[in-house]
């Protein structure tokens, strides 16, 4: 057992307590963690955004190469920072309406394609399914699941009769893929708390390889 | 003419974009690539404006000298000091913000953060998940299944015995409380029930947990996911036609028309 | 009923603790429990392994350092893969947190193939906008990213001459731990550009992969520190690499924490349906 | 590339160096049925080839010459045995170019008969994306049929979502005991379909405690988002008669950054200790740590969001959760408003049309097997896209 000596893994562990101090109560050190953690994130974005993004997409071709067309980007982007100043705050509108429709303009034929189309060929029915009886059957039990599933998700028409009783076993089918995930994500939040033990009982401590 | 301008702005931008999805023609691709890059440029100012608006929440918060103002204090300089460090020496490896500020700072935060799920997780299952109703009960049925499958502790355990029984405690209390009442209905279909569970655990799920568990993954999950990807997209495709043809203005917000 | 009734107050403080000292215990102690063997992880492996050499596999970085204790391993694994199948390894991401991340791998796994930068691996850095990058990426990555993530001009590297448009990538792994992430790959990268998308996903998001695997949309799936620990051990067992596996040496943490939260809730329920019979 | 194409043709130059007469090998054949046509649905400047390998043994590759009418024939690339398409990507659109595709084995090369002239071009329309177009046109189409119809006034019907019942309850409880109500709009931006819907049923509840005047925290982690609520409330306000009512800072933002967020909540709930609280929209993993706390401080819980990442959690520790598209249905039932509920409608019978589609096609395609159906196989075809 051999503990670290470098200063930055001590600083580390120390942030890394402090976090943890928020499972006993809510105490000062932790507060302290969290909004250094608000902070440091903030600033990190910015340097990321600034040297990523920014400067090689905008700066370097609108001032660098003197593209001009680059002004209009530019422009609408510094709209967003009308929103600090209240006379012209409605500036703010035209970026968002650049983001928001061209956004949306993308999505559709994609989530179409993708979610949509596809997904309902995957849904299909074909001769294949009578290859083996456990094959039809989970086949059969898989399109029952999503018939129903989609069912519940009905809202045209008051849940009664034939429509009741979908909507009943489509509530079974996604509590059990609601179960799925339960169990998945038991084993992914554990995954996160056993990778900080082993960063104290290695990096730290020096207990385990 | 404040309101009118943008939801054109918005119309053409969607309007176009779908069209430009059908036609291959290289107009379109040209077009389609600049409009890509300038929506990157206003997609990055988006990101600098929220931290814009954070840094005016904690100075404001710092000159009203409001309860806890200390600590707004620590974010103005911690977002001052990265963003100098960054902006000043770059954000490659070997630079302080690399090294020191994201691999010594951020990352324990961020991870340590994560990390008390994990907790969060072991109380919420002791005292917050309950099996208050039929579905939860379900929920909680498939997680123990999924969960057992998964480890490999419990990957190898036969699943059909303790499903046989399991089933037949859960159908004998059923047809207890049943009973009790006179829901001979409920008699019948619990009995039913038995029967047809009892066939499939005996033949149609594999013998181990492990396969079990993958069978459960791959067929009721997958339905029921995809039926809820068929919904969400459905969703979206709607309030993206209405986003572009000017119906849904809530991005718009109030104030002068 | 008392003992029910003290047994639902009990400070959550004490659950803590044992939950900490019995996830601590088997990294201390391995009790070798052994690590399951999955099918998706199988076809992943099995796509790489395939490959001509001189290929180039797609790993997208799509996470922050919170998941780095899932994701990061099977990141690994999969590019001590790739290199010791001569493949080239091109590295991109959607989070603004992914450079730093990357920056690691860089600095830790090529070295130990003796691979170079520019040369087998390179790294294209982080760009704001998702859906744009993808498809800008599809039409032509050097409009995307004109320089990579260190600033040099893509035509310096030479690895980047076989590379144009996401059509020459044989396959795209993306380590996702959210949104944006796969989804977006196959929604945008393979409708259009046909790109063959795999993923490393957290364990959280796992379950909901199962209707783009049973479409084919998904080839392969490595899910959370499990998908994690059978890449890393397909590597091993193939020759490919003998380096630590830290994936593999958490499993037996797995096991225990997953028999903990199992007795936890049956526990839990017990004592809340006997002390609510009694209408407590 | 032609450095590749003179290496290999070396190669093939190389006599085998044994002494004796290699047994007579069959005559090399020439590829045949060669076809070359203006690559579909691309932006001009390729050409497609397609042909056959000939009978006999197949050759090492194939080697594809272009000749451009007035100009002399180029040998632009070769292509592995086994593969017998190929696409010409150097063309210049408009000009009229033809092609010979010859199978080289050894030192000879069996040259196909020449193509006809044949010109590469873009195209306008891309034809194997039809049925994303009809998809589309089908879905516009009820969209905005039921929303023309809300707007005429006409009752669009909408069965009531349980979790409403929860929703105004909760509401209720938070005025009774005085205590502030929490309201996490989600974590996503606002071109998240789940952020709009929450955004919506923000207005119902911000009207609400405006009526009461009960005090509304709504911490942002987007910061359009924020801008958006901001406005919304103030709107809610304004509509509820209260305008002076409505607090600026009430609505605030606190970071993007996903955990930091969560934690800043945590600490607003466990300081402030409101009666409700609110988690509608998009959330990731931090879902647990706002329910986990909230459960802690004993508020009343009611989660909605689409994230079925999210759900497990939701279900197990709040009070009322509604699941994907319930929320959706729930800002159009809440605010009544014609164009949500014209869209939920177009929405419902979209699901109607994937359901007929799903259940006919499948009958049809189980029907495919017998010999007499085989024209229906071609069912899944019509959903494949380019």
């Amino acid at each position: 057992m051999h503990v670290s000596t470098d200063i930055l893994t001590w600083l580390a562990v120390v942030l890394t307590l402090g976090i943890f101090s928020f499972l006993w109560k809510d105490n000062p050190f932790y507060k302290f963690c969290e909004h250094l953690f608000v902070g440091v994130a903030a600033g990190y974005t910015i340097c990321v955004t600034w040297h990523n993004s920014v400067y090689p997409d905008l700066i370097t071709p609108l001032f660098g190469q003197g593209q001009l067309l680059f002004s209009i980007p530019l422009l609408l982007g510094l709209c967003y920072f009308a929103r600090f100043i209240p006379r012209v705050s409605w500036l703010i509108r035209f970026p968002m309406a650049f983001v928001l429709g061209w956004a949306s303009g993308v999505a559709i034929p994609a989530a179409l394609q993708a979610d949509v189309l596809r997904q309902v060929q995957g849904t299909f029915l074909t001769p294949s399914i009578f290859a083996r009886w456990d094959v039809f059957l989970w086949a059969l039990i898989s399109f029952v699941g999503v018939v129903s599933s989609i069912l519940y998700f009905f809202f045209s028409r008051e849940h009664k009769g034939a429509l009741k009783l979908a909507s009943e076993t489509g509530i079974i089918f996604l509590m059990v893929g609601f179960g799925a995930s339960f169990g998945y994500t038991v084993m992914a939040r554990m995954s996160l708390l056993i990778g900080r033990f082993q960063f104290l009982l290695r990096d730290w401590l020096g207990v385990i390889r | 003419m404040k309101r009118n301008i943008p939801l054109v702005v918005c119309l053409v931008m969607g309007v176009s974009m779908m069209v430009q999805f059908f036609v291959p023609h290289p107009v379109s691709v040209a077009y389609y690539e600049l409009t890509t890059r300038w929506f990157r440029i206003v997609a990055a100012f988006a990101l600098v404006l929220g931290t814009g608006s954070l840094i005016m929440y904690h100075s404001d918060k710092i000159q009203r000298k409001r309860q806890g103002w200390f600590y707004s204090v620590v974010t103005i300089l911690a977002f001052v000091a990265t963003a100098v460090i960054g902006l000043g020496w770059g954000i490659k490896r070997g630079t302080i913000l690399q090294d020191v500020i994201f691999s010594n700072i951020l990352v324990p935060l961020n991870a340590s953060m994560f990390a008390i799920l994990a907790f969060y997780m072991a109380s919420a299952a002791y005292r917050a998940f309950r099996a208050r109703t039929k579905e939860a009960s379900l929920l909680l049925i498939a997680a123990f299944v999924v969960m057992l499958g998964m480890v490999p502790l419990g990957a190898n355990l036969p699943f059909r015995l303790p499903a046989l029984v399991l089933l037949t405690v859960g159908v004998a209390v059923g047809i207890y409380l049943a009973v009790r009442n006179q829901n001979w209905r409920g008699v019948l279909v619990l009995g039913l029930l038995w029967v047809l569970l009892g066939l499939a655990v005996r033949f149609l799920f594999a013998p181990r947990f492990g396969a079990v568990a993958e069978q459960v993954l791959s067929y009721p999950n997958m339905a029921a996911k995809r039926a809820i990807v068929l919904g969400v997209a459905l969703g979206a495709v709607a309030t993206s036609l209405k986003v572009i043809l000017g119906i849904e203005r809530g991005w718009l917000g109030g104030g002068k028309s | 009923m008392k003992f029910f009734q003290t047994l639902l107050r009990i400070d959550r403080r004490i659950i803590y603790l044992v939950v900490a000292g019995l996830v601590m215990l088997p990294l201390v102690r391995p009790l070798g429990l052994g690590v399951t063997s999955g099918p998706r992880a199988q076809v992943l492996f099995d796509v790489i392994d395939s490959l001509p050499s001189g290929k180039t596999v797609l790993i997208s970085v799509d996470f922050d350092p919170a998941s780095m204790p899932e994701l990061y391993p099977m990141m690994a694994a999969v590019m001590r893969h790739a290199f010791a199948r001569d493949l080239k390894v091109l590295i991109c991401g959607l989070w603004v947190t992914g450079p730093g991340l990357a920056d690691r791998a860089l600095s830790e796994i090529p070295p130990e193939y003796g691979k170079e930068y520019g040369e087998d691996v390179v790294y294209l850095g982080w760009k704001a906008g998702v859906d744009a990058v993808i498809l800008g990426m599809g039409e032509n990555i050097k409009s995307v990213f004109p320089v990579d993530y260190q600033g040099h001009p893509l035509e310096s590297l030479p690895m980047m001459n076989e590379v144009a448009k996401l059509r020459d990538i044989p396959i795209a792994v993306i380590f996702s731990a959210g949104d944006p992430g796969y989804r977006d790959w196959i929604r945008y990268g393979q409708t259009r550009y046909g790109l063959r998308v795999s993923a490393g996903i957290t364990a959280v998001s796992a379950a909901d992969a199962y209707p783009y695997l049973q479409t084919g949309q998904l080839t392969g799936l490595l899910a959370g520190m499990k998908g994690g620990a059978e890449y890393e051990i397909l590597v091993q067992k193939s020759g490919y690499s003998n380096a630590y596996m830290p994936a593999v040496a958490a499993m037996d943490s797995q096991s225990l924490a997953h028999v903990v939260i199992m007795l936890l809730v049956i526990v839990g329920n017990v004592a809340y349906f006997a002390t609510r019979k009694r209408g407590a | 590339m032609t450095a590749l194409l003179l290496t290999l043709l070396l190669i093939a130059q190389v006599q085998p160096a044994a002494g004796f007469d290699p047994p007579p090998v069959p005559p090399l054949a020439a590829p045949v049925s060669l076809r070359a046509f203006d690559t579909p649905n691309d932006q001009g400047k390729s050409i497609t080839l397609t042909w056959q390998p000939g009978s006999g043994p197949l050759p090492e590759a194939f080697v594809i010459e272009r000749t451009e009418l007035g100009t002399g024939a180029e040998v632009v690339a070769s292509s592995p045995p086994d593969q017998a398409v190929f696409r010409d990507e150097e063309t210049q659109d408009r000009r009229p170019y033809t092609y010979r595709v010859g199978a080289v084995s050894g030192s000879d090369t069996a040259w196909s008969n020449p193509t006809a002239p044949v010109m590469s071009s873009p195209q306008f329309f891309n034809t194997t994306r039809v049925n994303v177009l009809a998809a589309m046109v089908i879905f516009f189409a009820l969209v905005v049929y039921f929303i023309e119809t809300a707007r005429r006034g006409k009752s669009l019907f909408v069965r009531r979502i349980a979790g409403l019942d929860a929703v105004e309850e909760a509401v209720g409880r938070a005025t009774e005991m005085g205590k502030p109500i929490v309201y996490v709009p989600g974590l996503a931006g606002i071109d998240a379909i789940a952020t709009i819907a929450s955004i919506n049923i923000l207005g119902e509840v911000a009207k609400k405690t405006a009526q009461y005047d009960s005090a509304l925290l709504v911490p942002n982690r987007d910061p359009i988002v924020y801008t958006v609520a901001r406005e919304v409330v103030k709107e809610a306000y304004t509509k509820a008669g209260r305008p002076d009512a409505f607090k600026a800072d009430s609505v605030f933002f606190i970071t993007s950054e996903q955990f930091a967020y969560a934690a800043a909540v945590d600490g607003l709930m466990v300081r402030e200790k409101p009666a409700t609280n609110f988690f509608l929209g998009m959330f990731w993993a931090e879902s647990l740590i706002l329910a986990e706390t909230g459960a802690t401080t004993g508020a009343i819980q009611i989660a909605g969001t689409d994230s079925v990442f999210q759900l497990p959690f939701f279900i197990t520790a709040c009070d009322y959760t509604l699941i994907g598209e319930e929320l959706y249905a729930a800002s159009a039932y809440l605010s009544r408003e014609p164009l949500l509920l014209g869209s939920l409608k177009g929405q419902d019978y979209g699901k109607m049309i994937i359901l007929a589609v799903v259940t006919l096609g499948s009958a049809l395609l189980l029907l495919s097997g017998l010999p007499a159906f085989r024209l229906f196989s071609r069912i899944t075809d019509l959903f494949t896209t380019g």
